[in-house]
């Protein structure tokens, strides 16, 4: 197999005395689209935190596209490809809609710390920001307060905030939670067609949402892999069914 | 059955703006009610009503034979009235434990009353974190506390806003479980907001849609369930 | 007496949340009410402090209830635009009522004098005071960190509307929380009136102290500010004995290593 | 991109679009040119207003829109204005480079001071900020043999303006200096508010986690606008102590930064014009009820800050905002 | 017209109520002196404390706007420094009834002083403690700015200088200072005597319970110092503080002087029995009597160069602290100093005069001739 897109090794991580990430061994393919799932407090969260480096592992390694980036700061990270949802709405609640895109976008173009003679590129920074709205079917709400909107639209602006970053990896953490079933059509919708070489890792309780969308399936228990598999592998696996799926019916 | 909780011709909204238009509903002892609606048109908005945190512009709300409309918040909640809100909204600086015994409430003659005990009975991955603050829990960790803190109030009416979110599968089976205990045990009467409206309507007999702040349906929940076609004409929802 | 006040600073700050810059009003009202019961009605010490907890703390609830509680909501910026307003008020009404000299006070016989311990003497009025904060220090923190009181102010300021959602008053909660920080005020300022004479710009005077002794200590804490204030007034002592020529710079040095070693302060909740 | 915006305007152009001039806004320099010829014999007050403006702009930029809130600004300020007294007290008697000097020593001061403390925030980073002023308070205390120490500066000699213009007695040169350095402050504020790097501090101050996500150099952006910042307030200070050749211990303490801090949120932090509502409205008030009654006027201040923030959230300029809210309203 | 420049308030308001109450009085007293058609108008302004760069814009207005006769005040030495050069440019006779730095009349011909310099008391005071009082090893504490550091500098220089030996010196800050571990590295050095200074106010009451409470007196060591730590208004508030500090001053409320007993007892009719006037007082006193002077001398028509013409060599018998001179080529202040020892009259504590130091000139102007 090729070099992947992501990769940790013996990845460690504990509050006190709590494991969180347990010599957590993983890999995300380029072009994968891969699903985290896990029952409540399994560490799937943490788990991307260490990615990103919201939080400093005790030990191990990440490597992104085969270089580790354990050392590197939140920022280069994402200017190295590292893009991210959060599973709680974590945006610029005052801004409007399409400034908060735009923030993420002039990031990634570079010209977020200019002040003089950047009238012409912030206007295309704007543009791309507004194109992107309207890809999420959002434009409408563009000038409107995030804080006005309700909770299952600002999911989207969770996810357009990411995407205009266009990240190599992108780290998706219950995107859908909150979001009714045909705005969560457009996510699902949305993520089947980025381009192939994107590597999506996502994180979600709707089984059904899960088992649509991805190839592999990993299972966290207590912070460590459970089992790794195929959508078909891991339905039928009875461990999984004890600790997470339940004996509900899923296809 | 008596009415436990009847809206009717309720307008309300935030500040200025009127989000919901003309709503009535009744509800009685143990009865379980499902709400339906797409994104935004003022699910929230009605639990949030029947709680006060909205602005009233018409309309009554009665609650246990008591006009609360002018009610202040704590004296409904005070009166019976539990609530679980969309976002949670756990108090970061409390521990697990105190989250629950803020909210902890007695009401004499109730037979077999919450406890911090019988919450963690219920939740035991909370039981393990009982420690930690509000703020290091884990999503679902915070969506279960939600839940046990509303519980610990003993509430008589339980208002329930996407409580499914963010839970595991297991968790969701055990929750639901719990929900249709308490509705024969205690005569709860519950509230229900849900994205999945498969699950909401097999839970709750009864459902009400909701549309830009109108109901546009009410009824049975069967009618629905049997007929897909219809419901996704009501929510957009296919199957 | 420090950290008396200061506790009661940290009660309205850090329990609260309200960036009440104002407090040192409180315990200028304390001194005041103390001095004026000893020299005009003759009350004795520890009554007349009684007193001035008591009265500071039925005034703070009038305050409370006119104009605090409509600023809980406000932001952090208007809070402190508010409180200097108070000040400058307090100040010229100070200065109006008792004249712009300092008073002070005659603290009773049992509490004059040395004690000494080896080569040193120590006053025992300062003796007096650490153990008058070390029962209060004890009496709050049974009081409020151990009991559901406690733990609903803390709601009440995470989040007020779910806290009510719950059952809790918070505008009651609140008031009985401002009076007893108020009241804690009065009762520093009245006892440290010996040491910290009372005049009218005692509040803006002191403030940047009592800021320090709360962020040390770390806000909502209890114990921090007393810690923080023993910890403070020894190495500050002991400072200006070994090394005067550093004076006033000791006390920011430490804090500021401090904060940096550990922002949420000693014993802060972040 | 493809997809050209079918509204007109379309959003864009109208995120854009707060970037252009409104009339409204040459009102202040209008007023300010205004007084100069209407009140000759309030120049002196005029000039410490300007600076007093110019000082509220610069603490504007961090606390109105990267929401650092500080008690340390005079530190900056004090800075400032003891590098131009040392200068002028030295034989270096030109005063643009002068200022030009104590704008660059304030934004030292500011990156070295920001750097270490802006890590942390919130009542943390308030503290530190106190820190530092009065740490430099002390400093210059102690440095007596060059500060002058409690004494203050002595022995300031500033040249005429350009070689021509003289300070003179009626503080006509010092009003003029004062505008056209407050002209050029606000040019470059402004422009910086709008610019990419300004919109990146507004997020920061609504959501820190989120930039970080988003690959923003927080840190670095932060150290920036307070070293910024600084320098604009070092300007200030040099300012005030060239156009009043006098410098004391009182520019660096902690009554400074609070009576500046009071100042802009009583005209509406954040908003790029608070500063020049606040500082005039305060200093005014200050001045005529000071002089009405000298003794209680304090009392009246506070009235009126504490009237202020019951009726006005936001300051005064909120108070517009919500009267011009109010009067469409009902039009409407 | 004179233009008041005092602090109303902030730290200073404490000193600008008494020196303001002395100038009301005065004017109260004496208005009916003033020629016929002459109308005296005080316009006070606030300078909120040490902050020339307000007293100057003041006096700017003053001069500019209000076209005074005459600047008067200045708590503070910046203040009347950063007044200095416009008394020179505007010609405007500026009556300095506070500041104490020596070098301030040098600043501007068109200033005089009415108050006291720090050498003029503590020089004296050094002389007096080697020679009279027999100590001879001596520890100096002083607040660590201005003046505190002149102090420090006049008394080392006489008591070294009259054969006293300096075991050490220490400086004290400025704010919230607590005395507690500087006096407690005095009392381990051991000196027979120790020379404070601190600004007179609150701080001097904090000063003597720090001598008390560490037992300074019991350990045998004098405490002497300047008026500054005894002021006569604070003394109520001193508790019990230790009698027998010996302090040099230029006036004290209990003195026996007709002259002043007159002035404290119209002052107390006035103000209240509770009320003390104090050295502050007594400057602006005399600074209005200059004023008058001046005023009456040229009849109501007031000429900058001959005023101050007139202040020069001006003298006045009766002033409350004995007779004073203005030095005709310093413009600065000749005054008696007094030695004082704290007592108890009546059971009330007083700054009790028992030797006085006629007609001292400011010392330090004959260590530093004008260049
Ligand atoms: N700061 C912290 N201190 C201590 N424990 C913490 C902290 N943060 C998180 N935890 C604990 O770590 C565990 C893992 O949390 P994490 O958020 O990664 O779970 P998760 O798998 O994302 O769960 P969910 O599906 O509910 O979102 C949880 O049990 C949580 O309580
Ligand atoms: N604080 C607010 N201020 C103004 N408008 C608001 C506010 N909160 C919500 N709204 C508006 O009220 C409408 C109804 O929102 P509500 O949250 O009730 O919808 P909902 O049905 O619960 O949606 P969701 O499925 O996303 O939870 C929305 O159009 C929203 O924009
Ligand atoms: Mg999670
Ligand atoms: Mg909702």
């Amino acid at each position: 197999m090729s070099r992947p897109a992501l990769e940790t090794r013996e990845l460690n991580k504990s509050f006190g005395a709590l494991a969180v990430a347990n010599n957590i061994d993983f890999r995300l393919e380029v072009g994968a689209r891969h699903a985290l799932i896990g029952p409540n407090g399994a560490g799937k969260t943490t788990f991307i935190n260490l990615i990103t480096g919201r939080l400093q592992p005790s030990s191990g390694r990440i490597l992104l596209a085969g270089e580790d980036i354990a050392g590197l700061s939140q920022e280069a990270r994402v200017k190295r490809g590292l893009g991210r949802t959060f599973q709680i709405n974590t945006l610029f609640r005052g801004l409007s809609v399409l400034e908060n895109v735009t923030l993420a976008i002039a990031e990634r173009q570079g010209v977020a710390g200019g002040i003089f003679r950047v009238a012409g590129a912030y206007r295309r920074v704007a543009e791309e920001a507004y194109a992107l709205l309207e890809r999420l079917r959002i434009a409408e709400d563009a000038l409107k307060p995030v804080r006005e909107l309700p909770y299952g639209r600002q999911r989207l602006v969770e996810i357009a905030i990411a995407l205009g970053l266009k990240p190599k990896v992108l780290l998706l953490d219950e995107p859908a939670a909150g979001v009714p079933t045909p705005e969560s059509a457009i996510i699902l919708d949305l993520v089947e067609r980025l381009p192939a070489e994107i590597a999506v890792l996502i994180i979600e309780h709707d089984m059904d949402l899960v088992f649509r969308l991805a190839q592999r399936i990993t299972v966290l228990v207590q912070g460590g892999v459970l089992v790794e598999g195929t959508p078909a592998e891991i339905a039928a696996d009875a461990r999984v069914r004890e600790v997470y799926l339940g004996e509900r019916r899923h296809d | 059955m008596t009415d436990m909780l009847s809206l009717s011709d309720i307008c309300a909204g935030y500040g200025e703006t009127v989000v919901l238009d003309g709503i009535s509903l009744t509800l009685g002892d143990g009865d379980n009610l499902a709400v339906l609606g797409r994104n935004g048109v003022g699910k929230t908005t009605l639990l949030a009503t029947v709680m006060g945190h909205t602005t009233l512009h018409a309309g009554s709300v009665v609650f246990a034979g008591r006009d609360i409309a002018r009610s202040a918040i704590y004296k409904r909640a005070l009166a019976g009235i539990g609530y679980v809100p969309q976002e949670r909204e756990i108090f970061p600086s409390l521990s697990v434990e105190e989250n629950l015994t803020v909210a902890a409430q007695r009401r004499p003659g109730r037979a077999n009353a919450w406890t911090m005990a019988r919450v963690f009975d219920l939740f035991p991955s909370l039981a393990a974190r009982r420690r930690n603050m509000g703020n290091q829990l884990s999503g679902g960790e915070q969506q279960m506390l939600s839940i046990g803190r509303a519980l610990m109030g003993n509430p008589s009416l339980l208002l329930l806003d996407e409580p499914l979110e963010g839970l595991a599968p297991v968790i969701i089976d055990a929750l639901i479980a719990a929900l249709h205990r308490l509705r024969q045990e205690d005569r709860l009467a519950i509230m229900l907001v849900e994205q999945h409206a498969r699950l909401a309507l097999e839970f709750a007999p009864r459902v009400l849609i909701l549309d830009r702040g109108k109901a546009v349906w009410a009824g049975d929940s069967r009618a629905l369930l049997d007929d897909p076609q219809k419901l996704a004409g009501l929510i957009g929802v296919a199957g | 007496m420090l950290y008396i006040i200061s506790v009661g600073l940290s009660v309205t700050m850090g329990l609260m949340g309200f960036a009440n810059l104002a407090h040192g009003v409180f315990a200028m009202a304390g001194g005041y009410v103390t001095v004026t019961l000893m020299k005009t009605a003759g009350m004795p010490f520890p009554l007349a402090l009684l007193a001035a907890f008591a009265v500071v703390g039925l005034c703070s609830v009038v305050l409370e209830r006119a104009l605090y509680s409509r600023l809980y909501s406000a932001g952090e910026l208007e809070q402190v635009l508010f409180t200097i307003g108070l000040i400058f008020m307090a100040i010229a009404s100070a200065k109006f009522i008792w004249g712009p000299l300092p008073q002070g006070i005659d603290i009773p016989d049992y509490l004059q004098g040395r004690l000494d311990i080896g080569s040193r003497s120590f006053p025992v009025y300062r003796a007096f005071l650490i153990a008058v904060s070390l029962v209060i220090v004890l009496g709050l923190w049974l009081g409020i960190e151990r009991t559901k009181f406690g733990a609903q102010v803390r709601a009440a300021v995470d989040n007020r509307q779910m806290a009510q959602s719950l059952g809790i008053h918070t505008r009651r909660l609140f008031t009985l929380t401002f009076a007893l920080g108020s009241g804690l005020a009065a009762l520093g300022g009245g006892l440290g009136a010996e040491i910290l004479a009372i005049n009218p710009s005692y509040a803006i005077e002191h403030l940047v102290y009592f800021l320090i002794v709360v962020a040390v200590g770390g806000l909502g804490s209890l114990r921090g500010p007393f810690v923080a204030a023993l910890l403070l007034g020894v190495t500050d002592t002991a400072f200006k004995y070994l090394v005067p020529e550093l004076g006033a710079f000791f006390i920011f040095v430490a804090m500021f290593g401090l904060l940096m070693w550990r922002p949420a302060g000693l014993f802060g909740r972040s | 991109m493809a997809t050209s915006p079918p509204k007109v305007p379309s959003p864009v152009d109208i995120l854009l679009r707060r970037r252009r001039l409104r009339p409204i806004e040459t009102l202040p320099w209008a007023i300010a040119v205004a007084v100069y010829f209407a009140f000759p014999t309030y120049l002196p007050l005029g000039t410490e207003i300007l600076i007093m403006v110019l000082f509220a702009l610069s603490l504007d930029l961090i606390l109105g829109y990267a929401g650092i809130v500080t008690l340390g600004h005079a530190a900056f300020f004090g800075v400032g204005a003891y590098t131009a007294g040392i200068l002028a007290a030295n034989g270096w008697s030109e005063p643009t480079s002068g200022l030009v000097a104590a704008g660059l020593m304030a934004g030292i001061v500011g990156v070295v001071s920001g750097f270490i403390i802006l890590r942390t925030h919130g009542v943390t980073l308030l503290m530190l900020t106190l820190a530092v002023v009065f740490m430099l308070h002390e400093a210059a205390n102690k440095a007596g043999f060059i500060t002058g120490g409690a004494d203050g500066l002595q022995g300031m000699v500033v040249d005429p303006l350009f070689g021509a213009f003289r300070f003179d007695m009626f503080g006509r040169t010092a009003y003029l200096y004062a505008l056209a350095v407050l002209f050029l402050a606000w040019l470059f504020a402004r422009l910086l508010v709008h610019s990419p790097f300004g919109r990146s501090l507004t997020g920061i101050r609504e959501n820190v986690t989120r930039m970080h996500a988003i690959g923003s150099p927080v840190h670095r952006r932060l150290v920036a606008i307070y070293a910024i910042s600084a320098v604009l307030a070092g300007i200030a200070g040099g300012l005030l102590a060239q156009t009043t050749q006098a410098v004391a211990l009182t520019v660096v303490t902690f009554e400074r930064s609070g009576g500046i801090l009071v100042m802009l949120i009583l005209g509406g932090a954040g908003r790029l014009y608070g500063a020049f509502v606040g500082a005039p409205a305060f200093m005014l008030a200050q001045d005529t009820l000071a002089k009405s009654d000298p003794v209680y006027w304090l009392f009246w201040i506070g009235l009126m800050l504490v009237l202020v923030v019951m009726f006005a959230r936001g300051g005064i300029l909120g108070l517009v905002d919500a009267a011009l809210h109010l009067a469409r309203r009902l039009r409407r | 017209k004179v233009g008041l420049i005092l602090s109303y308030s902030g730290q200073g308001a404490s000193i600008g109520d008494l020196m303001d109450k002395a100038v009301k009085l005065y004017i109260k007293q004496h208005e009916k002196d003033l020629p016929a058609g002459v109308k005296l108008e005080i316009i006070r302004r606030d300078d909120t404390g040490p902050n020339p760069e307000v007293a100057r814009r003041l006096a700017q207005e003053l001069i500019t706007r209000e076209k005074v006769d005459f600047l008067a005040g200045l708590i503070y030495t910046p203040n009347a420094m950063a007044v200095a050069s416009l008394a020179t440019e505007a010609k405007v006779p500026t009556i300095v009834m506070n500041a104490g730095t020596s070098v301030i009349v040098r600043r501007s011909p068109y200033i005089a002083r009415v108050s006291f310099t720090m050498w003029q008391s503590a020089y004296p005071l050094g002389k007096w403690a080697a020679q009279q009082s027999g100590v001879k090893r001596a520890y100096t504490a002083v607040t660590d700015y201005g003046p505190g550091h002149d102090s420090e500098a006049a008394f080392t220089k006489a008591f070294t200088e009259s054969g006293g030996q300096m075991v050490g010196s220490v400086r004290m800050p400025l704010q919230n200072p607590d005395f507690i571990p500087f006096l407690q590295r005095v009392k381990d050095e051991k000196p027979d005597v120790l020379f404070v200074f601190v600004p007179a106010g609150k701080v001097a009451t904090a000063l003597m319970k720090a001598y008390n409470d560490l037992g300074l007196a019991q350990a045998g060591i004098k405490l002497i110092g300047q008026g500054d730590i005894v002021p006569d208004e604070e003394l109520p508030n001193m508790g019990d503080a230790p009698t027998g500090i010996v302090t040099v001053h230029h006036y004290s409320a209990s003195a026996d002087r007709p002259q002043n007993k007159a002035f404290v007892a119209a002052w107390k009719k006035e103000y209240g029995a509770d009320s003390t006037p104090s050295f502050y007082s007594v400057a602006s006193w005399d600074g209005m009597a200059a004023i008058f002077h001046t005023i009456k001398a040229q009849n109501g028509k007031l000429d900058a160069d001959k005023t101050m013409a007139l202040l020069k060599g001006w003298q006045n018998p009766d002033s409350p602290r004995g007779p004073i001179t203005i030095d005709k080529d310093t413009r600065d202040i000749i005054q008696n100093e007094y030695i004082r020892r704290l007592e108890r009259v009546n059971g009330k504590l007083t700054n009790v005069e028992f030797e006085t130091i006629p007609q001292v000139k400011d010392p330090w102007v004959q260590f530093n001739p004008p260049q």
